[in-house]
């Protein structure tokens, strides 16, 4: 019963969280909601006993995608435009959207129950059990492919961001350890006339 | 008989026609002419070899095949040769007609640019009617008839830089094929009962036919139907009425023509097919009745026109369709020989009078109109001798050709009405044929007496209008190079070999009636022509016949004598005696005389009417039905509302990503409900 | 001479092989190009006569079989055959290619080795139709068709010729794919493409019908018939000379042979069924074309409705059989009509190529397909006037000529099923001379009519050639037609023989 | 399978999976170190490992079917029929790219690694063996094609497309997922092949497994570009450099063909009746939208987009009759389709020049006048997309159409064929604007000798194909139904 | 007792508003990012409550993957995001339609 209510508690705050995330009209404060909404889920993900998701979640979900979103978010420094009136018609359009769609889940996960006999809730687990380990134990063995496969688009995600976002300026300085390895003394100092007046060629990184 | 001998017949004239026409600039104007008449003078020889054969010698008729056309399910379509008396009197008739309009040609198209195409053309014409008159079958005859018609057609139009003349062959052309539908789905009509494209085969099945009926108009005798198809066939040729609307136009052509083909060969072609086929239409009345009532139709009606003409060519055409109303009639009265014999002498007279309004009009340079004419006996004596007795033996003057040819007929179709008593129709044919006598008599004389005498009003129309005519049935290209004066020149003699002809067909004109009336009444045609024995007139006739002599005696016992006299004295009267009295008649029967001139507004009907309807008819079926229905409004109509629509969603396609996740959603959304929900 | 061996393949093969090395002729060397053209063009012709000298003229089977495992799966095969129907058409297709491009020899300006390729391979694509006995292959190759004529229109067409071709392609595509869809629908039911296994499947008969229906989208475009033929003015109207020409004297017949090889003796209970369907547009065709043609302006429109009028003495004749039966009780008569609609095509062929060609000719000379525009050219152009009045009258049905020898098997044949068939068959006469012979009053007779016409010279010798080669073809067809009718007989009474033999399921 | 016990011989299947990752990521390594001008080293060596991969592939044994990896694997012969098409198509594409890439000072070995990591996906995709690696499959390729869609960081079009795609293919692998944890949910696996039985086994109209199917087919119908969840292709098509529009255009179809039928045909194959009417709604909406909306176009890379559109309705004809008639019909329809499309791509590169995209259909007027040789190998590519015989496109709507009828659907036949001749329109719109026009400007042709070959050869062998096109058949029939 | 229906309408209310987002928002491209993610939490959700009430661990280990790989895929839409913005100047929704029709 008391997992029931917090249930209740935590997925009302979820719905609000993500109410607030797509109304919000600043979105430093639809992030914030997000990660509000995020705890939120790593609640009742643990009223799940889904301990190591929740904790997952938080970790890497608020505490780097989250974070990458802010940094984003405030690097891009983008003005924020309000325009009332066509907010309210396209909410409305959205609403009804969204309501058909969740009426439509609805029907089939409660009404008709998936069509399938209910569920009885789970036994609890046995002492000792450990939803890390449990995770842990086939992840690396049975999930091999594709947890190598993650790995690997992990690594396209990396390179695409690079590639995407990497800018070589031109006229920007920057270090060449084999030059710097095989300089010699002539390349440091140049001995030179000097012009009594020259104009400066630095340009602002 | 010997095949080749046939074969050469038709083939002589067809060879030359070749030669003259492939390579007329190689062989030059003597070499073509010469070639051609050559050709068609050994036809004719030949042709009366045959005749010889046939008709004295006692040989049998000939039948055979030259080469097989086509084989079609299981039917043998083939050209083939069926010579008898009547076929054999027909090619000799063909073959000197045309022999000696070939020799006129010389004269007449003397300064003619298309001199080898013109002698190619009359070649063919003479190969083509050859081919029909031979004929052992229908497909040949209708070769031979289609092939007729349009040398007819390139001859009307032979000086095709007029426009009166191209309009004139298109019109010829365009009538006879209406004739030739009847045609054929007559002989559809005969194929479909007979299996069979032969003539004997045909004759055989008649009493059969007769005795069917076709599922049409709740079904109609077969006979009557096959026989009125032919015979539709045959009033487009030998323009009966409504169908005779081409001849008088087809005066454009050049005289030699007229005289060849529009009076004495190719417009009988009808009645010789007619006298062919008297066992098919023997065995309908019901055609015979309708053949009748054209022909009287024709015969009185279309005399009436000669009265207000005044194109000396023009005359006679009309002439020449009262007569082949003539014909005509007397196939309607079963008196298919008679049909026949009228026929062969009409053509030497006709022939020849056409021949002389030709000459006629090369003295005056091409003038046709008798307005302008007068007094030329004076000037062109064989010219006016021979015409005189063309038109005598038109009139049926006692002892000339026509008048035995006419006399017959007209006593023919007085015994048939006698044995069709109280048919209004047999009545109505005898008193058409009655009242024409006069009619003939009347035109003709007014012909002869408003060109050859009385006063010369050439004199003065020539010089008022020296120019004037040039546009008006004038040939540009051979006579205005002549480079004549502009003084009035006197008419003269036309050359030996324009009157030669003339001659030529005098002498048969007088004779070949009073040498041959015997072997008409004799059954001389034979077996070439059936007729019941209920509607043997000829029979009858032929009882009464006291020889050719006694007959001249007996003609002012009958009443078309006296009609033929009234008619050449009111002619006098009228033409030479009281000229100014016909202006006054033609003003107080105005009405009558506007109908007349307007031909019964026949070509009014046709081209206001018929031909306006078919085009108003193309011009809707064109732009409202393929251009607006089909094509604008299915096919551009389809491909436009395509386009349309793609337009259309095309806009859907906003560039906003919310659309597109919106699409997708709804799209979801939409799955759900009609894939899980329902 | 001997025929070589596959002798169908080499008379697909070797014009569209020539015509591949014609294409890789640079423009620059178009003399080259185009003797080469004319060189592979009569070598076809040459085999297609030894392939007329060694028909087996006493058989309905099909011969100079050849027969190749193609897609094994599908058990359709490079299966090639020609029978009475088929042959005379191939012998059709190698005559008329020479004299197009011999038309084309300096008339075209635009790339013309292209221009030859074109034709060259087109040829080969249709002498592959017609040999084609496998029901894939002939689609392949009755669709490939279209490429070549599709370029063909819309290189060398006139000002509309984008919207022509476009027309052209669409409306024949939209036809075929249907068509695709009985086959296919067929192949289902036989599981192989092979035509002959096609003959003997058994059907109900809602299932003919809708394969007739298929059928009949592609070959009633191609025909055309009422109402789907208005693409047929337009194409013929922008496309070059030897465009119209091949189109009207090779690809419209390829609808009747459809017909002749599909429709009648896959679908026999269907066709019965719906005779009268064909029978009426067919009769459609023939007089409301005929008006259409009546008013034309422009001589090639003129001649394309006129095509399309005579193309409708084709499926009358092929659709007559049942009436026959019905109004007779026997089938005299219905080989008959099949017979005239096989001369009607290659008569047809031969007539509207030659006239298409004399309309090339003076377009060559003046640059204007309109009516208005002449007058009097037989005064400039005296042997040309003497052509065109031949065709024009081959095209009136004049007896002697070819135009005859069909219409008027036909309307014997057709009189026996009824006698409003013939009635209303037989107007062409006098609607055929209406507006053929109007043509040539307009264009060819009268008095020169303006400086154009004056300025005309007469025939050269290579369209001499071209024209007088097809007169002596109308004309020996139209004066001995029994060697054609002696070819097809034998395939022609099978065929009737197969249209009574019923395909409904027994 | 023990894990302990496993061994790399064992591993053999996934060797060339294993060998294009390797080769990316000494792609990208070799790449740092080269000098600029020596790129075009980047390019061999893609196309050499993708050489490499097919080796590796072509030496694997035939096995009907092969469960590898915990049954994350699957190697069977669609498997490699499909790897091997893809090898030939991104090497094609690597080929047709260079010029176009070095034009736009684009050419670094990122693209290669990033096109490889895509053919990984596409690999992962085609070998899968459950749902899981399905998404991760879909998630490789989709990532890298992201990349590769933004890879002109120039251009602001491409980033605009690539953020379209990006949002667009987020959301439905959303839907995807929310499909597959439904299906996990009803049936208590993501595994294909116990999927398959639970499937088979559970009652026809279980909603909660239809309720996962129409979200799962969402997902594939947006891989596919299937109305109405296409609308990212046109603008994606349009915006990506041309040589990304190719690379997209052509491999990752195979993607999507062998998600629908791992997923479709193999894991849901008991719901067959369910998704046939889904895919039929797909089918026609695609047809339909995708032939008439191309019709509209005037970008050429645009109208080959509503093209594909187009022709994804066909794809899934073939897929929807569930027959292995109309498995291996659809499964020759990408092949050849991929053909087409990369080739029909390619030209736009030949033609295209600095500063100067060749993807206005305008641009295509009068290329008869300058080269006769590529106008015509345009029009084989375009009457081959038009399905016009004797070209293999023909064959492959054939193919469809006539698994289609067998499955007695003869009204979608025929919907199929209309359809199939309103787009006939646009094809040969262009062979007009390229024959029948005159050429606007003075540009010539500048492409090297090996992409005209190139390009030749895969035009030609259209023609070929479609000749011979039994070879391609019974190789897509063993594919489907082994023995 | 939390039932799984609970769970799965909590995640259906989700998977709403992440849709209901995308449309409400027209100005800042990085919301929809955002609600991607919340859609992407919905159906972890899914996974996570099936995984409980068959106990079965499998769902869990997919939500693992999915964690990943949204990461993945949030640093390629955001990079994405960088790219555009300096190209344009704005990730504005609505000015994102040069391409359309």
């Amino acid at each position: 019963m008391f997992v029931e209510i917090l249930f209740w508690v935590f997925s009302s705050l979820l719905v609000i969280a993500g109410l607030g995330v797509i109304l919000s009209r600043n979105p430093v404060h639809s992030a914030l909601w997000l990660v509000y909404g995020f705890f939120n889920s790593a609640c009742i993900w643990l009223l799940l006993e889904a301990e190591f998701l929740a904790i997952v979640l938080v970790l890497v979900y608020v505490g780097a995608v989250m974070v990458l979103f802010l940094f984003v978010v405030m690097m891009l420094d983008i003005k924020i435009e309000l325009r009332r009136g066509q907010f309210v018609r396209y909410a409305l359009v959205a609403a009804l959207v969204a309501g058909v769609m969740l009426a439509e889940i609805y029907t089939v996960v409660k009404v008709r129950a998936l069509g399938m006999p209910a569920m009885a809730a789970p036994l609890p687990h046995p002492a000792g059990y450990s939803n890390t380990q449990e995770l842990a134990k086939v992840l690396y063995t049975d999930y091999v492919y594709p947890f190598e496969l993650a790995a690997v688009l992990l690594l396209v995600a990396i390179v695409a961001a690079i590639v995407l976002t990497l800018r070589r300026r031109a006229g920007l300085t920057r270090q060449n350890p084999t030059e710097q390895v095989a300089v010699r003394a002539a390349d440091r100092l140049v001995m030179v006339k000097m012009e009594p007046t020259r104009e400066s060629e630095e340009k602002a990184p | 008989m010997n095949p080749e001998l046939l074969l050469a017949i038709p083939l002589l004239p067809l060879g030359a026609a070749l030669i003259a026409g492939l390579f007329g600039r190689v062989i030059g104007r003597a070499g073509a002419h010469t070639v051609t008449i050559l050709a068609v003078g050994g036809a004719m020889v030949l042709s009366a070899i045959v005749f010889k054969q046939i008709a004295f010698e006692g040989m049998p008729s000939y039948h055979g095949i030259v080469y097989t056309w086509l084989v079609s399910d299981g039917i043998s379509m083939h050209v083939g040769f069926l010579v008898d008396r009547l076929t054999a009197m027909m090619m000799l008739v063909v073959t000197f007609v045309s022999f000696c309009v070939h020799i006129y040609t010389i004269g007449y198209m003397a300064d003619d640019a298309g001199y080898q195409r013109f002698f190619s053309y009359i070649s063919l014409f003479t190969f083509s009617m050859l081919m029909l008159v031979m004929s052992d079958n229908f497909l040949q005859l209708f070769f031979g008839w289609e092939a007729v018609g349009v040398v007819s057609y390139l001859l009307i139009g032979f000086w095709y830089t007029r426009p009166t003349a191209i309009f004139a062959n298109l019109k010829a052309f365009l009538v006879n094929r209406v004739g030739d539908f009847g045609f054929v789905l007559g002989i559809a009509g005969i194929v479909y009962f007979t299996r069979s494209l032969d003539y004997a085969d045909a004759f055989k099945a008649a009493p059969d036919i007769a005795k069917q009926t076709l599922p049409m108009w709740g079904g109609v005798n077969a006979m009557s139907f096959i026989c009125i198809g032919l015979f539709i066939g045959a009033m487009g040729k030998s323009a009966q009425m409504p169908l005779h609307v081409w001849l008088p136009d087809s005066m454009e052509g050049p005289t030699p023509i007229s005289a060849l083909i529009h009076a004495a060969t190719m417009v009988t072609a009808g009645i010789f097919m007619v006298a062919r086929m008297s066992p098919l239409f023997e065995q309908s009345e019901t055609a015979l009745e309708v053949v009748l009532v054209v022909g009287a139709s024709t015969a009185f009606w279309m005399g009436l026109l000669g009265i207000v003409n005044n194109d000396i060519k023009r005359v006679i055409a009309y002439s020449t369709l009262s007569q082949l109303g003539y014909m005509t009639v007397a196939l309607g009265a079963s008196a298919y020989s008679v049909a026949i014999y009228h026929l062969m002498t009409h053509a030497f007279f006709k022939a020849l009078l056409f021949l002389a309004a030709g000459s006629v009009i090369i003295a005056l340079h091409h003038e046709q109109d008798m307005r302008k004419m007068g007094g030329l006996a004076k000037y062109m004596k064989v010219t006016a001798a021979t015409c005189w007795i063309g038109a005598l033996a038109l009139i049926g003057t006692p002892g000339f050709a026509g008048f035995y040819s006419k006399d017959t007929l007209i006593e023919a179709v007085g015994e048939s009405a006698h044995r069709h008593a109280g048919s209004w129709i047999h009545e109505y044919a005898y008193l058409a044929v009655l009242l024409g006598v006069f009619v003939t008599a009347f035109y003709t004389f007014r012909m002869i007496f408003m060109t050859f005498h009385g006063e010369e009003r050439w004199r003065t129309a020539a010089a008022a209008e020296h120019h004037a005519h040039n546009d008006h049935s004038h040939d540009q290209q051979g006579h205005d190079t002549g480079g004549h004066g502009h003084g009035v020149h006197e008419p003269h003699e036309s050359p030996w070999v324009v009157t030669l002809p003339l001659v030529l067909l005098a002498i048969p004109s007088v004779v070949i009636g009073y040498l041959t009336i015997g072997s008409l009444f004799s059954g001389w045609f034979g077996g070439s022509i059936v007729v019941n024995e209920a509607n043997d007139v000829v029979a009858d006739l032929a009882k009464e016949f006291a020889g050719a002599g006694a007959a001249i005696l007996h003609a002012p016992l009958h009443l078309p004598f006296w009609l033929a006299a009234g008619g050449v004295f009111s002619a006098w009267y009228l033409y030479l005696k009281n000229t100014a009295l016909p202006a006054k008649i033609q003003q107080r029967l105005s009405f009558v005389y506007g109908i007349l001139v307007n031909k019964y507004y026949f070509d009014w009907f046709n081209e206001n009417v018929l031909a306006a309807l078919a085009r108003i008819l193309g011009r809707i079926l064109w732009k409202a039905g393929d251009g607006a229905m089909i094509d604008g409004l299915l096919v551009d109509g389809s491909a436009n509302s395509i386009g349309w629509f793609a337009s259309v969603i095309r806009r859907v396609q906003t560039g906003y990503v919310y659309t597109y996740a919106f699409a997708m959603v709804l799209g979801l959304a939409a799955f759900l409900y009609f894939f899980v929900l329902r | 001479m001997i025929a070589p061996a596959y002798l169908l393949s080499w008379l697909t093969w070797l014009p569209v092989a020539g015509g591949a090395v014609v294409l890789a002729v640079s423009d620059k060397r178009v003399s080259l190009g185009r003797w080469l053209a004319l060189l592979v063009s009569l070598a076809t012709f040459a085999l297609a006569c030894l392939l007329w000298r060694d028909f087996d003229r006493t058989t309905a089977a099909m011969q100079f079989v050849e027969r190749v495992q193609w897609i094994a799966t599908l058990h359709s095969d490079y299966y090639l055959g020609v029978d009475g129907i088929s042959m005379p058409l191939i012998l059709l297709t190698a005559f008329m290619t020479p004299l197009v491009i011999i038309a084309g020899w300096t008339v075209i300006e635009k790339r013309p080795t292209q221009y030859f390729a074109a034709f060259l391979i087109l040829e080969g694509l249709m002498i592959g139709v017609f040999s084609a006995l496998d029901a894939l292959l002939f689609y392949v190759l009755w669709e490939a068709m279209l490429i070549p004529m599709f370029l063909i229109i819309g290189v060398w067409g006139g000002a509309r010729r984008v919207y022509a071709t476009l027309k052209f392609f669409l409306f024949t595509f939209l036809g075929s794919v249907l068509m695709l869809v009985a086959l296919i629908y067929l192949y289902l039911q036989t599981h192989t493409y092979d035509l002959a296994s096609f003959y003997s499947v058994r059907l109900t008969l809602q299932e003919q019908i809708f394969i007739f229906l298929a059928f009949l989208a592609a070959f009633a475009v191609k025909v055309p018939m009422w109402p789907v033929h208005t693409w047929l003015p337009d194409a013929h109207v922008e496309a070059p000379t030897g465009g119209s020409v091949i189109l009207a004297a090779i690809m419209l017949k390829m609808g009747g042979y459809g017909f002749l090889r599909f429709s009648l003796p896959i679908t026999p209970d269907a066709s019965r069924e719906l005779d009268w369907l064909i029978i009426g547009l067919s009769l459609i065709a023939v007089t409301y074309i005929g008006f259409v043609a009546l008013v034309q302006q422009d001589m090639k429109k003129l001649i394309a409705y006129s095509s399309i009028a005579h193309m409708g003495f084709v499926t009358l004749g092929a659709f007559i059989a049942w009436d026959i039966y019905a109004a007779t009780g026997n089938l005299s008569g219905a080989a008959m009509g099949l017979d005239g609609a096989m001369v009607q095509m290659v008569s047809h062929g031969l007539i509207s190529g030659a006239l298409f060609l004399c309309v090339g000719v003076l377009y060559d000379r003046v640059h204007s397909r309109e009516v208005s525009a002449y007058g009097g050219v037989i005064n400039t152009m005296p042997i040309f006037g003497a052509f065109m009045v031949l065709f024009a009258l081959a095209n009136a049905g004049l007896p002697g000529t070819s135009g005859f020898v069909g219409e008027f098997l036909v309307i014997l044949s057709s009189f026996k099923a009824n006698f409003w068939y013939a009635f209303i068959a037989g107007t062409i006469m006098i609607l055929g001379a209406a507006y053929t012979l109007w043509l040539v009053k307009r264009v060819i007779f009268g008095a020169v009519a303006n400086d154009n016409v004056a300025k005309l010279t007469d025939l050269n010798g290579r369209e001499f050639l071209v024209l007088g080669v097809l007169a002596v073809g109308v004309l020996v067809l139209g004066l001995w037609p029994a060697p054609l009718l002696d070819v097809m007989r034998e395939t022609l009474r099978h065929l009737v023989g197969e249209l009574m033999t019923s395909k409904l399921p027994v | 399978m023990n894990a302990m016990t496993m061994h790399w011989a064992d591993l053999w299947p996934v060797y060339p999976e294993a060998f294009v990752l390797a080769a990316a990521c000494v792609i990208l390594m070799v790449d740092l170190a080269l000098p600029r001008s020596y790129r075009r080293l980047t390019e061999l060596l893609a196309i050499l490992a993708l050489v490499g991969a097919s080796w590796l592939t072509a030496q694997q044994e035939y096995t009907p079917h092969l469960s590898l990896l915990h049954g994350f694997f699957v190697l069977d012969p669609m498997a490699h029929v499909l790897k091997l098409f893809a090898y030939a198509l991104v090497a094609l594409a690597f080929f047709y790219s260079r010029e176009y890439l070095e034009r736009l000072n684009l050419m670094r070995g990122e693209y290669y690694m990033l096109g490889l990591t895509a053919l990984l996906g596409i690999m992962v995709i085609i070998s899968a063996g459950s749902l899981l690696t399905v998404y991760i499959g879909v998630e490789l390729l989709a990532l890298s094609q992201y990349a590769m869609v933004a890879f002109n960081r120039e251009s602001g079009v491409a980033a605009e497309s690539a953020m379209k795609y990006f949002v667009l293919g987020a959301v439905a692998s959303g839907i995807l997922l929310y499909g597959i944890s439904i299906i996990y949910g009803v049936t208590g696996t993501f595994a294909l092949e116990p999927l398959t039985h639970i499937v088979t086994q559970s009652t026809a109209q279980n909603v909660g497994l239809l309720f996962g199917l129409a979200f799962i087919v969402v997902g594939i119908a947006f891989k596919f570009g299937a109305v109405p969840f296409h609308m990212w292709i046109p603008d994606v098509y349009h915006g990506a450099p041309t040589c990304v529009t190719l690379f997209i255009s052509s491999a990752p179809k195979l993607a999507a063909f062998a998600l629908a039928m791992r997923v479709l045909a193999e894991g849901l194959g008991g719901a067959n009746v369910a998704w046939q009417q889904m895919l039929i709604v797909l089918s026609i909406g695609s047809m339909g939208i995708g032939n008439i909306v191309a019709i509209a176009q005037t970008n050429l890379k645009r109208m080959l987009a509503y093209s594909a559109i187009s022709h994804v309705g066909f794809i899934l004809l073939g897929i929807l009759a569930a027959t292995p008639e109309g498995y291996s019909a659809a499964m020759f329809y990408t092949l050849t389709y991929t053909l087409m499309a990369i080739g029909s791509f390619g030209v736009i590169l030949l033609l295209a020049d600095r500063g100067f995209e060749a993807d206005s259909i305008d641009d295509y007027k009068g290329l008869n006048d300058k080269s006769p040789w590529f106008a015509l190998m345009m029009l084989f590519f375009m009457f081959s997309t038009a399905g016009v015989p004797p070209f293999v496109g023909f064959f492959a709507k054939l193919y469809v159409i006539q698994a289609v009828l067998h499955v007695n659907m003869a009204w979608l036949a025929v919907v199929a064929v209309l359809f199939s001749v309103i787009g006939a329109f646009y094809y040969l719109r262009i062979i007009k604007v390229m024959y029948f026009d005159k050429s606007a400007d003075g540009r010539t042709i500048h492409a090297n000798l090996g992409f005209r070959i190139m390009l030749s050869v895969n035009a030609i062998a259209l023609l070929l194909l479609g000749i011979y096109n039994g070879r391609l058949l019974d190789v897509c029939i063993r594919a489907i139904h082994p023995g | 007792m939390i039932t799984l229906p609970m769970v799965l309408t909590l995640s259906g209310i989700l998977f709403a508003i992440a849709v209901a987002g995308i449309f409400v928002n027209r100005k800042n491209v990085i919301l929809l990012l955002m609600c991607i993610e919340l859609m992407l939490l919905a159906v972890n959700f899914n996974f996570i409550a099936f995984s409980r009430f068959r106990g079965d661990i499998a769902g869990q280990i997919f939500v693992f993957f999915i964690l990943t790989v949204a990461a993945a895929e949030s640093a390629i839409g955001l990079a994405i995001l960088v790219v555009l913005f300096r190209e344009r100047k704005s990730i504005n929704v609505e000015e994102l339609d040069t391409m359309k029709g």
